[in-house]
């Protein structure tokens, strides 16, 4: 086991986005290329359509200590697939109340339309998030502490 | 049915024939103008600085009392309406302001903007309805009569949401609706210029005279007005160059109802 | 204040972005009080956006302006220059012993007719 | 075991000012699975791609990680590289270390930590890649041009010149769009109708090229290279293969009040008519709401009068459906309505008119016979003002907050025609800015200034109103600092443009995306200026954006060029990432084909084998590659987890889930 450092550290949270790869993964390249920042602890994972995002990815990503999931996707009735996004919205509705019944505070996880013209609304979108579970701490109720402690 | 009501300084006093008629109209056709508590001046005219709240207080006042009294508050006075009505939006939306004004008031409930501001064409449209008040008329107006609109009702149109600030047409129905013939001219929502008649008496004399040259031009016999400072501007300031009166002596008119 | 803290201000006051103006001249070729305006509508908007402090705070345009909102209704940005001209003039006003309109003025200038609104905005306008 | 290469690219200084390459390089050496692992000032040159190609075949690579830009800029390209190399396409992940990391980010140490994660999160995903093969699909070798304007005519004659089948699909009665309603055209000033009828022309005869006038698109289905398309013939009560275009009809009908749309409702025209003397087709078209005898019952007078039988008052609306390889979307503009600008008196003046108005009170064929009239009472107007930017750059919310483009050069145009052909005019134009650029176009507005001495007054218009019989232009003239009161007897609204509102319906249909302005979205606003997003649609003339003929007509051929190299291919590649069933776990609930918008999964009976000698017949779900596209909706409905995604396996999601979140 490596020594840890006492030094409070200031915490930083770990947050999975997924973008569909229409929309909102081209907003995100328009916000890099538009050098719109925003924290550096937001990892996108490209997905086809914000449809193809298994709630269970979500919850995977909670277990294994992620803080905030944001799902994006291309704005309702402009998905490029017709009609993912919707079934997305369903879905997603589903998986919050079902969250929140569990006692997990819903803005940890938020599902966002962002559309690929719109670099600067990616950008405020990921700073607002970051900042939300920034405040709301560490994800601890969902995180599997077998594989936090059992690195 | 009742509605509070907010009459206003000049109406107390030198607008008395729009306060008074008004009353009687709205009787003859049933609508009880409750004239609320202890109000407190305006200020007539409606502060723009983002920091101004002292000066909103008496409206916030007024449409707090309306809100526990119906929700409506009945306004009759142009530059009345125009400080209540874009108050009551600062309340709505503003959130410093609404949050400063609370701060000061301290009112059982903070007041968000609840109330619906209503002015008296407003309620003479759609809450009496134009048709009914011409099934009321007992002597229709046979007259060519041009609206002034003034700046105060109509501006700015997001927040009034008056009528078309370009091209209104609500006192030009009220006219048709007692028996008169509008005549609409270009000028009828340019300012008369009476705010500045303090400090620089030319201007609104140019501008009143534009207005009634104007009217005049496109066959109007009369002007007719809701604000208390247009008629006086108007009148004094006009030349005589047209009889102007108040919207609501002419609906007494046409009523038949007697002061 | 200093200079630029009393532009900042005069902005803030206005709540109005002066950067967002295209200077079409609009605003200008609407106002009724053209003529009595030695800085013309466009050019508070423009002004306030250099800094021209001194040339705003003399003027007299900003006790001719009579706040009819044509300016506001017509501008193709959503700019509003009346707010502008408040702001001057408000700041103006704040500053002591610049009313724009004293009270021993007022009597002989009154008659019998003036409406009492008359008189309550203009002490609101010009006084503090 | 996989065996993986990475390749860090420090896209010159793009990357590498921020993100310590050579350091993310070495950590990759140490991961499991990673056998080699380089990086290199611009992985996507000549040489960048020689280096993927030598480790590939050196290493024995299974895989490979590059690290560097967006995949949507140059996945292809490494997926390229990796088939040289002999390894499968799709067994190459893009970790965008560029636009998703070195330029939001600022801190080197932070920016680099990232990347590291980056890369890990796509080695974790290219561990569980599968080779994959694309598939076929046959291209329909016949396009669909929707819109009947100089757009679509255009894209029609140079798809049909290549040799295929086009068919244009137009709303109204004829082909020719606003260009027919023009003038004279800048900046070269050719009569409009010159040189457009000629294409019309064209276009009728051309015996690859069919023209569906009177008809609108009803439904899309299908993909690029086999759209199926529904389209509505609108019932114009007269047989197009009979009618000769005679007009006997048109002087013999009694309803002959009916405002004329060709001449922006300046003049009146009968029930039943042909647009315009060169209608393509030229055949007549009766207006349902305008005739007695579709309304009442009682008339028939044209049915009488017509030589050859055509007029057939129980046409319906009929629908035909046809299959195309790529569409063309063409559907043009319209002036915006004048509601929300009241200010410059357009609603109570018939003096005050608007620039397409202008252009069919100049027009030979126009209502007055190409003499300029006032419209309110016929007499010759002296003075002449015009006003731009009528609802143009206009971001209150009354107009459009862009620039429509052609006022400028259109109001030059007006200017200088109306004061050559009428010297004793006086003709002032407001202007905010003058926007000339192109070629020849400044040097055409300055003759309008300096040859023609057009009065351009920098300022705007705050007020028009009537005063003795006069049309008052109140405005600013901000260069003397003046507020002045222009005396004219015409004014003239250089009016904003916006899309035709009916994009929003083929738009729809077609999945295209759409701005917040009602424009069509290019896929790439400088590379790929003619394609929609939707692979096979191509964009062309101002539904995609505000812009002239010049622009509109090179737009269009370039749409062509785009449609032609479609066509000519005789198959298609499918993408290969597609829903697969397992069909051990699929119980054949129907719940994928529900969610399916593409209709690509169907059900088959299939024997199983239990073991034991016994077998079961069960309905299982089956997937149409060549349909499928990809967007994985039926892989998260499935309740047995039966269905994945080829390409982002939920195993695959999962692995780079885990990466990302490890510590």
């Amino acid at each position: 086991m490596q020594e840890v450092t006492t030094e409070k550290k200031e915490f930083t949270p770990n947050i999975v986005a997924f973008c569909c790869n229409w929309c909102s993964y081209a907003g995100a390249d328009l916000a890099g290329s538009s050098r719109l920042t925003y924290p550096a602890n937001v990892k996108i994972i490209r997905v086809p359509c914000s449809c193809r995002v298994n709630p269970m990815f979500i919850l995977k990503a909670f277990q294994q200590g992620a803080d905030g999931v944001i799902l994006c996707g291309c704005h309702p009735g402009d998905c490029h697939y017709v009609t993912g996004n919707y079934y997305t919205r369903r879905r997603m509705s589903l998986l919050f109340s079902f969250l929140s019944y569990m006692g997990i505070e819903k803005e940890r996880t938020r599902v966002e339309w962002v559309s690929a013209a719109e670099g600067a609304r990616f950008s405020a979108v990921m700073n607002d998030f970051v900042k939300t579970v920034t405040e709301l701490g560490e994800n601890k109720r969902l995180t599997d502490l077998r594989i936090k402690e059992g690195k | 049915m009742k509605i509070s009501y907010y009459p206003g300084c000049t109406l107390k006093t030198k607008a008395k024939d729009l306060d008074v008629t008004a009353r009687l109209c709205a009787k003859a056709l049933g609508v009880e103008m409750e004239e609320i508590e202890n109000w407190q001046c305006c200020g007539a005219v409606y502060p723009m600085g983002t920091d101004e709240i002292a000066t909103k207080l008496s409206a916030v006042r007024a449409l707090d009392h309306a809100k526990h009294n119906g929700g409506k508050l009945l306004t009759l006075c142009s530059a009345c309406h125009n400080v209540i009505k874009r108050t009551n939006e600062d309340m709505r939306s503003n959130e410093d302001i609404r949050f400063r004004a609370n701060n000061y008031l301290k009112l059982d409930e903070p007041y968000k903007g609840e109330t619906e501001v209503l002015h008296y064409l407003e309620m003479l449209k759609n809450v009496v309805g134009f048709d009914a008040i011409k099934k009321a008329v007992v002597k229709p107006l046979n007259r060519k009569i041009g609206a002034y609109y003034g700046c105060l009702l109509l501006r700015p149109s997001g927040v009034m949401a008056f009528d078309n600030p370009e091209n209104p047409t609500i006192i030009e129905d009220f006219i048709r609706a007692i028996g008169g013939t509008p005549v609409t001219y270009p000028f009828r929502n340019e300012c008369c210029g009476a705010y500045v008649a303090l400090k620089n008496a030319e201007l609104p004399k140019q501008k009143s005279r534009k207005v009634l040259t104007s009217a005049k031009e496109k066959g109007a016999e009369e002007v007719i007005t809701a604000c208390p400072l247009c008629l006086y501007n108007l009148q004094v300031n006009g030349d005589g160059i047209l009889p102007v009166k108040y919207f609501t002596e002419l609906l007494a008119e046409a009523l038949g109802v007697q002061a | 204040m200093t200079k630029e803290e009393r532009i900042e201000n005069i902005k803030k006051l206005s709540g109005t972005d002066v950067r967002k103006c295209m200077k079409c001249g609009k605003c200008s070729g609407r106002c009724p009080a053209f003529k009595d305006m030695d800085i013309k509508p466009h050019q508070f908007v423009t002004m306030l956006g250099k800094g021209k402090l001194d040339e705003l705070l003399a003027c007299k345009a900003i006790w001719n302006c009579l706040s009819c909102m044509a300016c506001v209704e017509r501008c193709p940005r959503g700019v509003a220059p009346a707010a502008v001209v408040e702001a001057v003039r408000d700041t103006v006003v704040r500053m002591q012993g610049n009313n724009g309109i004293k009270a021993e003025e007022i009597p002989p200038i009154v008659d019998e007719l003036i409406p009492q609104q008359l008189l309550v905005s203009a002490y609101r306008k010009y006084n503090k | 075991m996989q065996r993986i290469g990475v390749f860090i690219c420090w896209c010159g200084s793009n990357i590498a000012a921020t993100v310590d390459v050579v350091k993310v390089a070495e950590v990759m050496k140490n991961e499991p699975g990673v056998v080699f692992s380089a990086n290199y000032q611009y992985m996507c040159s000549e040489n960048g791609q020689q280096l993927i190609k030598q480790a590939i075949k050196e290493h024995n690579l299974t895989g490979i990680v590059v690290g560097s830009c967006s995949p949507r800029m140059h996945e292809a390209t490494f997926r390229k590289t990796a088939e040289a190399a002999g390894l499968n396409p799709y067994m190459v992940e893009i970790a965008n270390i560029r636009e998703h990391c070195s330029w939001i980010h600022k801190d080197m140490d932070e920016a680099t930590e990232k990347a590291i994660i980056l890369v890990r999160t796509a080695i974790a995903k290219v561990k569980l890649n599968a080779p994959l093969t694309a598939g076929e699909s046959p291209v329909v070798k016949r396009a669909l041009v929707i819109g009947g304007g100089i757009a679509g005519i255009q894209a029609a004659l140079d798809i049909a010149d290549a040799g295929f089948e086009v068919d244009i699909v137009e709303k109204n009665a004829t082909i020719g769009g606003r260009m027919a309603q023009l003038d004279k055209t800048f900046p070269t000033l050719d009569c409009s109708a010159c040189i457009l009828t000629p294409k019309m022309v064209d276009c009728a005869q051309h015996e690859k090229i069919d023209i569906l006038s009177y008809s609108e698109v009803e439904d899309v289905k299908g993909f690029v290279g086999n759209f199926n398309v529904k389209i509505r013939r609108k019932a114009r009560y007269v047989d197009e293969t009979k009618c000769t275009g005679c007009k006997v009809c048109m002087d013999k009908c009694p309803s002959k009040k009916g405002l004329n749309a060709f001449n922006m409702n300046l003049n009146t025209r009968p029930a039943i008519h042909i647009p315009f003397a060169q209608a393509i087709p030229n055949v007549a078209v009766i207006d349902p709401e305008q005739c007695i005898k579709l309304k009442t019952g009682k008339c028939g007078i044209c049915q009488k009068f017509c030589g050859v039988g055509a007029i057939d008052y129980e046409q319906k609306d009929t629908f035909i459906e046809r299959q195309y390889g790529a569409i063309v979307v063409a559907t043009g503009f319209k002036p915006i309505a004048l509601d929300a600008f009241n200010e410059y008196g357009y609603a109570d003046n018939k003096d005050v008119i608007t620039s397409l108005e202008l252009e069919r009170l100049m027009n030979a064929a126009g209502p007055t016979n190409g003499v300029l009239l006032r419209p309110s009472d016929g007499t010759h107007p002296k003075v002449i003002t015009f006003i731009q930017c009528v609802g143009s750059r206009d971001s209150s919310g009354c107009g459009k907050p862009y620039c429509s483009k052609i006022c400028c050069m259109y109001t030059a145009k007006h200017a200088m025609l109306l004061r050559e052909k009428y010297p004793d005019t006086e003709v002032h134009v407001f202007y905010i800015d003058v926007r000339t650029p192109g070629k020849n176009y400044d040097e055409f507005y300055r003759r309008a200034v300096e040859q023609y001495g057009v009065d351009y007054i920098k300022g705007m218009v705050g007020k028009v109103y009537n005063e003795n019989g006069k049309l008052m232009v109140q405005g600013s003239n901000l260069i003397d600092n003046e507020q002045i009161t222009i005396e004219s007897d015409l004014v003239v609204l250089a009016t904003a443009i916006e899309p035709e509102p009916s994009v929003r319906k083929v738009a729809t249909l077609l999945t295209a995306s759409i701005d917040t302005n009602n424009f069509l979205t290019e896929s790439h606003a400088k590379l790929r200026p003619v394609e929609s997003p939707t692979a096979g649609v191509y964009l062309a003339g101002v539904c995609q954006g505000p812009k002239d003929i010049p622009e509109t007509v090179s737009q269009a051929s370039a749409c062509a060029a785009k449609v032609i190299g479609l066509l000519v291919k005789d198959k298609l590649k499918t993408n290969p990432c597609v829903a697969i069933p397992d069909e051990m776990m699929c119980n054949g609930c129907s719940q994928c084909a529900n969610v399916c918008a593409y209709g690509a999964i169907t059900y088959v009976d299939k024997e199983f084998r239990l073991g034991g000698g016994k077998t079961e017949v069960r309905r299982v779900a089956s997937v149409n590659p060549a349909v499928c596209q990809g967007c994985g909706a039926c892989t998260v409905t499935c309740p047995s987890g039966a269905m994945d995604l080829k390409g982002f396996s939920s195993k695959q999601i999962m692995s780079e889930v885990e990466a990302i979140c490890k510590k």
